[in-house]
């Protein structure tokens, strides 16, 4: 699991790549929210085109995600989520939170 | 029912064993030609189940997780997971999506919910102070040979 | 030697089973992050003690076949692989390259030359009716996390 | 595992793919020799570009295609063996009886 920060002075763009799991969400969370908390960015936008799986550990990440963007009043954009990550994303509702592209 | 082959694997309630768990179960139903949304399913239900023993059932201390994996007759698979770890008061309640007993951890309360859709059938058996099972079947519409 | 993490697998001798051991073994030893060769020769050298339980010890029957893996503090990996079937009655010379008692079959004799060459310590104890047992270590020279 | 076979005049070539083991060796086998049998072939090429594992168990199944194209005068030729699956054939002498091209 690996995550790359790509950081604009309007939006963070995290390309997250590999399994996403309990065990590799804490790296991920850290990475993300230091770099939140350091640019306080408009928009936080989750790539998840490089992810092999995910579970719903993943949503845990995406959910605290969107509460810590809020504080800064941003939001959050999930892209390029494959067909098995759809599946568990559209189980938790979080479509309400965040925008969803393909 | 019929087995028509079998695996029991034991490990330590360690996070970084999550991956190694999915990935054994998903190589020895590989035998059975999965379509690769079964092997995503099945892998993605298991990795729910094992966290669940690693982050609630054996919280703060290591434990052995245990798992049994069945080929049934019918192109069936049959997945038992358990731990012997702290066990669920209210197995109901805890199975209602989005409870959690660990929000502050990031759990979305979604295990038993992504459990439950993945797979056809899911059952949980639990004892405070004794453990929890779970027991999950899916039935394949591949053809293996 | 500390022992760091540490897993179990019992499974049927089918020689269905032959991939998914070595599959099993790699995905546990993933997390010391092997170099590609690492992990070519651990396979490797799994697949030809496990396929020795399918071939030789359960001949003709079905067991269940055993494997333990063990990461080790130093980077060291241990591998005990385990049959109860029909054991070696003179190990010295069931070990020299080329000796096999399945010519008919195809087999090459290579086994204990390849789990000889491929890993760094190989132990072997067997007794007639009761069964082998094969101990395999290497150190990586990768460092995990 | 798979075996594709594009049998010529005199020769036959078997493009292997997957993972050669004791578990997929017989279904091999079984291919290359009803081609062999019926086309008597002078060369046999096994093209192991697309080989992912190998064990020693695909050490007898060369020696075995050896023995078949000894009796029907023909040889046998390696190509597209990857380093895991050239180490295995190093250990075996199977040099002295096959020639392994690149
Ligand atoms: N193996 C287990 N041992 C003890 N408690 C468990 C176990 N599995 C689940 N639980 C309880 O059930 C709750 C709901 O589980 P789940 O739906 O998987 O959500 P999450 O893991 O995100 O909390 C957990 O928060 C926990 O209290
Ligand atoms: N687990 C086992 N149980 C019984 N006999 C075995 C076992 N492993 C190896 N042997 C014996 O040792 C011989 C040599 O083994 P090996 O070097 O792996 O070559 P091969 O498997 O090709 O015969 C075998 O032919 C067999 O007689």
């Amino acid at each position: 699991m690996s995550v790359k920060l790509i950081v604009g002075s309007e939006k963070i763009t995290a390309i997250l790549s590999g399994e996403i799991d309990h065990h590799s969400a804490k790296g991920i969370r850290e990475k993300i929210d230091s770099a939140i908390l350091e640019n306080h960015p408009q928009e936080l936008i989750l790539n998840f085109s490089q992810v092999s799986f995910m579970d719903s550990s993943g949503i845990g990440l995406i959910i605290g995600r969107f509460k810590v963007m809020q504080e800064v009043d941003g939001k959050v954009t999930i892209e390029g989520a494959s067909q098995q990550i759809t599946k568990v994303m559209r189980l938790s509702g979080i479509d309400r939170l965040a925008t969803i592209k393909n | 029912m019929n087995i028509l082959n079998e695996m029991k694997i034991q490990f330590m309630s360690k996070s970084v064993n999550e991956g190694f768990a999915r990935t054994a179960v998903s190589a020895f139903i590989a035998q059975l030609d999965p379509t690769i949304n079964e092997i995503a399913d099945i892998r993605t239900a298991v990795s729910e189940a094992v966290t669940n023993c690693v982050v609630h059932g054996y919280r703060g201390t290591i434990g052995t997780i245990e798992i049994c994996v069945r080929i049934l007759e019918g192109n069936e698979v049959y997945i038992k997971i358990k731990d012997k770890g702290c066990g669920i008061p209210d197995i109901k309640q805890a199975m209602e999506p989005l409870f959690t007993t660990a929000a502050h951890e990031e759990r979305a309360g979604l295990g038993f919910a992504v459990m439950e859709s993945f797979m056809d059938k899911l059952i949980v058996r639990s004892k405070v102070n004794s453990g929890t099972t779970i027991i999950m079947r899916k039935k394949l519409t591949s053809c293996g040979d």
